[in-house]
């Protein structure tokens, strides 16, 4: 008799890294795990990042990585993003997997440079002779009142780079099942983890398996509308859906998990099933990654199945301001998303 | 500026009463938040406070300062008051930043204050920028750049430096060299004994100075000062300092040793200014104590009328994105 | 009798900054003349860039102004953008008003981090006490052969933070007088010059007008389709619609010219006007700039006079390659706008 | 590693035949350009040719080099193919990256080239990240990194100088100090007489070299490098030179006089060279002739064989953004 969720004694039985139990873990033990399963099951794996040894990462992510693989693998750098990534590009070329971390996306300004215009154009430039696998791990988002320079949301910066690709979990068991496959890629993956996500828990399989990149995920299904969210976002979404089914307004909500490569042809099916599209992401409007969706599904087979508008919530177009309740003006609450919805489906 | 801050007991007063602001300020904020009722994260500079007092006291009027995430210090030192900077610190509308910087962008912009700075390294080609200003209108102004030795290794303190460097600007670069960008050790992010031994490479003088000796800092500082205003351009001034607290809230403690802290605890630059201060004569026992308390006095003031203000006002947020 | 044209004569006879007299000039002259304007009349501002005094600029855009102005004022630096976009943030913040170069577009990578959180943040985080007037130009764009270092349109990252003015200009007359503006503004403003129209000529005022930020220019009206177009992208618009004009298809050409603030209410109402929109942009598709404008369509009032999906023609998703026919394979050329609008128009 | 450069026969005909095929390389490219048959720009180094010839022979295989937008010569000295080098210059599709990089990506990765690189200083971290991959694997394997004086300015450099010497990286520096970042001279970027001063602020040791002589190149880097092999850091090498063309296509020469070019190409490092040699008696005249024929005839069968090479294909564009 076999069973797909082994109760303790089968699990025991098996190295803890291949049952496919699943245990309840925040979504920083859920990064930690799969970091702790790429270091121990692949030699050219290796971290590198501020603060990420003794400290174990400013958001206590790498935790106790550094006592379990030493510190040449877990390895504390200076505060220079730009020379912390050209180290991570350099040693990808030269066959390594190395996974930085960035303490603050805000931070990955300083090292665009070897981001933007070395690790995702070196493959393409080279003619295909080199690659770069690298994952670049950054907390972004807002909400821990940190204010303008450590609280942005820049996943349009990266996904606006042909080169890159971009991943942005919103589960613990999305967290560890992605970054397994980022780690994987052949390619230079920029992966935003968010700060208010960290203390999150959730079922995590305790297995290796990855979650495909490009794969979008359906979070809930409803008949009115289709949200697609991103981030913390997914999060409120599911809860706003959950409070407008109280009201009789039923919501699919979309999850891309990668911006890129994307899983379009989910989220144009969801909308085109619902013919009305809520876009909500927590980065200011102008320029979002919620705006290419819009303008996808604007051009999309789902176009003619429209009912409504194509509608953005987003955050404000400001920096981030510091104190808590402008903070939390300046980006989608779930009362926000219940109410954008509302009106998008009463007044179509 | 011929003062001396061991000899005149003017300056003394003045500048011991800042130190003990400094203190009681963050002592304050430490509270506040402990308490709940501070929001984000705080780098207090407890332990540090003979730097920012140090070398404030050479500047003049219209001379400017960028600061750091590590920035209650600067501000205070160059005359911001408190009872604004406490509301910009409770999120309130009344404080330096309206409620939109708080601590890591607080800045008395009135006083030559260029803004504390959440980004390591930030401030430095900011400086250099606003002493060219100052050059290309053949002002006199100087500025003082402060930031920690973690900043040192940054592309951006490298490339103002070098910048002020060349074009021998109005700079003194001060670098509060606690022993540790956040967890990482100077010892291991280094190679060099003396992060001063950097400012060769860039043809400038270097001196290191015992940071926790506001007089030993200000020296050193007054004499890049009138380097700087006499047009000669920029001095790199190393303070070896330490910090008590936690690098910020987060902060475990993991990388040092109670035993090291205790050390520099014992090192306390208020008590070796104060002692020597008694040494000397300039003040007295007495005197010492009314610096302290008025500290104390003012800091209790200001966290009481920053908390009757109002709150940071959320209808004007768009608004105020662009200047008009 | 007056005219609002005056002959040479009349021209000559005031100081030529003053009179409305336009002449012929390249749009590299155009800038050249702007800031000279600008030197001339305000002493605040100066120039800083590498290689723009005795060299000229790599592009001959400031040419001979370290001649006329000094080398103060048209000061060379080293190779150092972030260290000389923080030397302007804190000269503007010192009350000057610094015009910085940056020698290709594609190295405001490496100043991001005083752009994007310094420059543009300020004024919001010092609570309006202080602000950051500088324009930082950098000329744009592929068609030279300088491959995928040399050659981006990074309009996107600029216009996705909150603070920076963005500023694109397609004449050598809004070359000018958007300068003008832009040096005026009191906030940092990003203008993004483009290689291959500098040495395209055209009518340029002698006087200081300023071409207000915000607001479009219409430049053809058409009936059976909307080209909203950025940059060089402007004229092949403008080529395309004279050609399709010939095959009995008229169309409407909006230049934005500012990206940020940006005069939607003319994008939409010139949409609503024919039903049809295609948006041309020379930078990558994903959530280039025309991802905002079709957004912002999908979700205005042009929505409901939508006779076809809205389009976009972009750059492929790729870095720009070096040689010539892949260079121009990768963005979009007057065949592609021309067969693109006629399969707007005949299907829908 | 004992051969001599101006003692060793085998070892002088290689190095000069190199240098050679540097320049007849480049003469070819310049002139493929007048004639309108080259696209883009190109920036030459001719007149600089010992410093790659010098410091490659000291390389193994395995080893790694990191390039620039002048990187013709590394290129060549690290043992590319001139076909596949000309091909990529000709926008072929047999070219090294298919046409897709040119000038400025030219890279033959087999080498170890690990690319030129469009970004001044770009190059500078990536070196340091490959020494770290050959230290953490256990390896022997170094890095030359080669950069202009410009590049000593950027932020990336002393980022990556940092992180290399912090951690005692196998890399060894290598400035082409050729006196101009395009048109700014090193006298009005530095305040140091020596760029190679700036190697003591990092710890690590700096020396300068002539780089037109080809022998002191490779001396300097002999020294370097066994110290990088044995684990024990980089070193930073300023190899003093002059590029006799413009900086590229679009160079007016307005920064520097005709005086200053005559009196290095007075100083021709291939010239010098093969000076030393028939001083020496290493190689006879017959033999130096038959080094610059040898060069000629290669570069000449290398235009020939780019020539007829097809065109690249822009059928797979965007299928080669992504490795898969
Ligand atoms: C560019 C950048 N990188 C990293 C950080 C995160 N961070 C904030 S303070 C800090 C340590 C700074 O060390 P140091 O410059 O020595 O100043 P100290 O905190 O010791 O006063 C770090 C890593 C940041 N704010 N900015
Ligand atoms: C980051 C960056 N800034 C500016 C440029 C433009 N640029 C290309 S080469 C060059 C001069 C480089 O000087 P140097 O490093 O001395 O090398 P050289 O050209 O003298 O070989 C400049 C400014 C660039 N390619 N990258
Ligand atoms: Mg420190
Ligand atoms: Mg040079």
């Amino acid at each position: 008799m076999t069973t797909t969720l082994p109760g303790p004694a089968a699990a025991a039985a098996q190295p803890p890294e291949d049952g496919p139990a699943h245990r309840t873990l925040t979504y920083a033990e859920a990064v930690r795990e799969a970091l702790a399963e790429a270091l121990r099951s692949d030699p050219r794996v290796f971290l590198l990042g501020e603060d990420i040894g003794v400290y174990g990462g400013a958001f206590g992510v790498t935790g106790d990585l550094v006592h379990r693989f030493g510190e040449d693998r877990v390895r504390d750098t200076p505060i220079s993003e730009l020379g912390i990534v050209g180290a991570a590009v350099g040693a990808a070329l030269a066959g390594m997997r190395p996974v930085v971390e960035i303490q603050f996306s805000d931070f990955t300004a300083q090292a665009m440079d070897q981001i933007a215009n070395q690790a995702a154009k070196i493959h393409f430039m080279l003619g295909g002779a080199a690659s770069v696998p690298l994952v670049l791990r950054a907390p972004g988002g807002s909400g821990t009142g940190a204010a303008a320079q450590h609280s942005q949301s820049l996943e349009a910066w990266f996904a606006h780079v042909p080169g890159l690709k971009v991943v942005m979990p919103a589960t613990p068991a999305d967290a560890k099942g992605l970054l397994l496959a980022a780690i994987d890629d052949p390619n230079p993956v920029v992966f935003l983890e968010h700060k208010l996500l960290y203390k999150r828990s959730g079922p995590v399989p305790s297995g290796a398996d990855r979650v495909p990149l490009g794969q979008a995920a359906v979070r809930r299904q409803g008949q009115d509308l289709t949200i697609v969210a991103t981030g913390v976002m997914v999060s409120r979404a599911e809860e706003a859906a959950r409070q407008l089914a109280e009201d009789g307004i039923t919501a699919t909500v979309v999850d891309p998990r990668t911006l890129v490569p994307l899983d379009d042809a989910t989220i144009i099916s969801e909308v085109a099933a619902t013919g009305r599209a809520l876009l909500v992401q927590e980065a200011p409007r102008t320029c979002g990654y919620m705006a290419e969706i819009a303008a996808l599904i604007a051009d999309s087979d789902a176009f003619g199945r429209l009912r409504a508008p194509i509608r953005r919530l987003s955050g404000l177009d400001v920096p981030i301001p510091y104190a808590p309740q402008l903070e939390r003006a300046a980006v989608p609450q779930v009362p926000d998303i219940v109410a954008e919805a509302t009106r998008l489906v009463r007044s179509w | 500026m011929s003062t001396d801050l061991i000899q005149d007991a003017e300056s003394a007063r003045s500048a011991l009463t800042t130190m003990w602001t400094i203190r009681r300020f963050e002592e304050a904020v430490d509270d506040l938040f402990a308490r709940g009722m501070m929001h984000g994260t705080m780098h207090l500079s407890i332990g540090q406070e003979a730097v920012p007092v140090g070398a404030c006291a050479e500047l003049r009027d219209g001379d400017y300062i960028t600061s750091t995430h590590r920035g209650h210090g600067h501000c205070i030192a160059r005359g911001a008051r408190l009872d604004r900077m406490m509301a910009e610190l409770l999120a309130k509308e009344t404080g330096y930043c309206r409620g939109r910087g708080g601590s890591m962008h607080i800045a008395d912009v009135a006083t030559g204050n260029l803004g504390a700075n959440g980004i390591v390294a930030g401030g430095v080609p900011i400086a250099a920028g606003a002493a060219l200003a100052s050059r290309l209108r053949g002002e006199d102004r100087v500025v003082l750049s402060f930031f920690g030795d973690g900043a040192v290794n940054e592309g951006a303190w490298h490339e103002g430096v070098n910048l002020a460097a060349i074009w021998d600007l109005p700079v003194v670069f001060i670098c509060e060299n606690n022993n540790y960008g956040m967890s990482m050790s100077v010892q291991r992010a280094f190679r060099v004994d003396h992060l001063a031994d950097r400012a060769a490479g860039y043809g400038i003088p270097g001196v290191t100075v015992d940071g926790n000796d506001v007089a030993a800092v200000r020296q050193a500082v007054r004499t890049a000062v009138e380097r700087a205003r006499a047009g000669s351009g920029p001095t790199f001034v190393e303070a070896l300092t330490y910090r008590w607290k936690g690098h910020s809230k987060s902060d475990k403690n993991l990388y040092r040793t109670r035993d090291e802290i205790d050390l520099w605890r014992d090192r306390d630059p208020i008590a070796r200014y104060t002692a020597a201060l008694l040494d000397a004569g300039t003040l007295s026992e007495a005197e010492a104590q009314r610096c302290r308390a008025e500290a104390r006095d003012a800091v209790r003031a200001a966290v009481r009328t920053a908390n009757a203000a109002p709150d940071a006002s959320a209808a004007e947020l768009t608004s105020a994105v662009y200047a008009v």
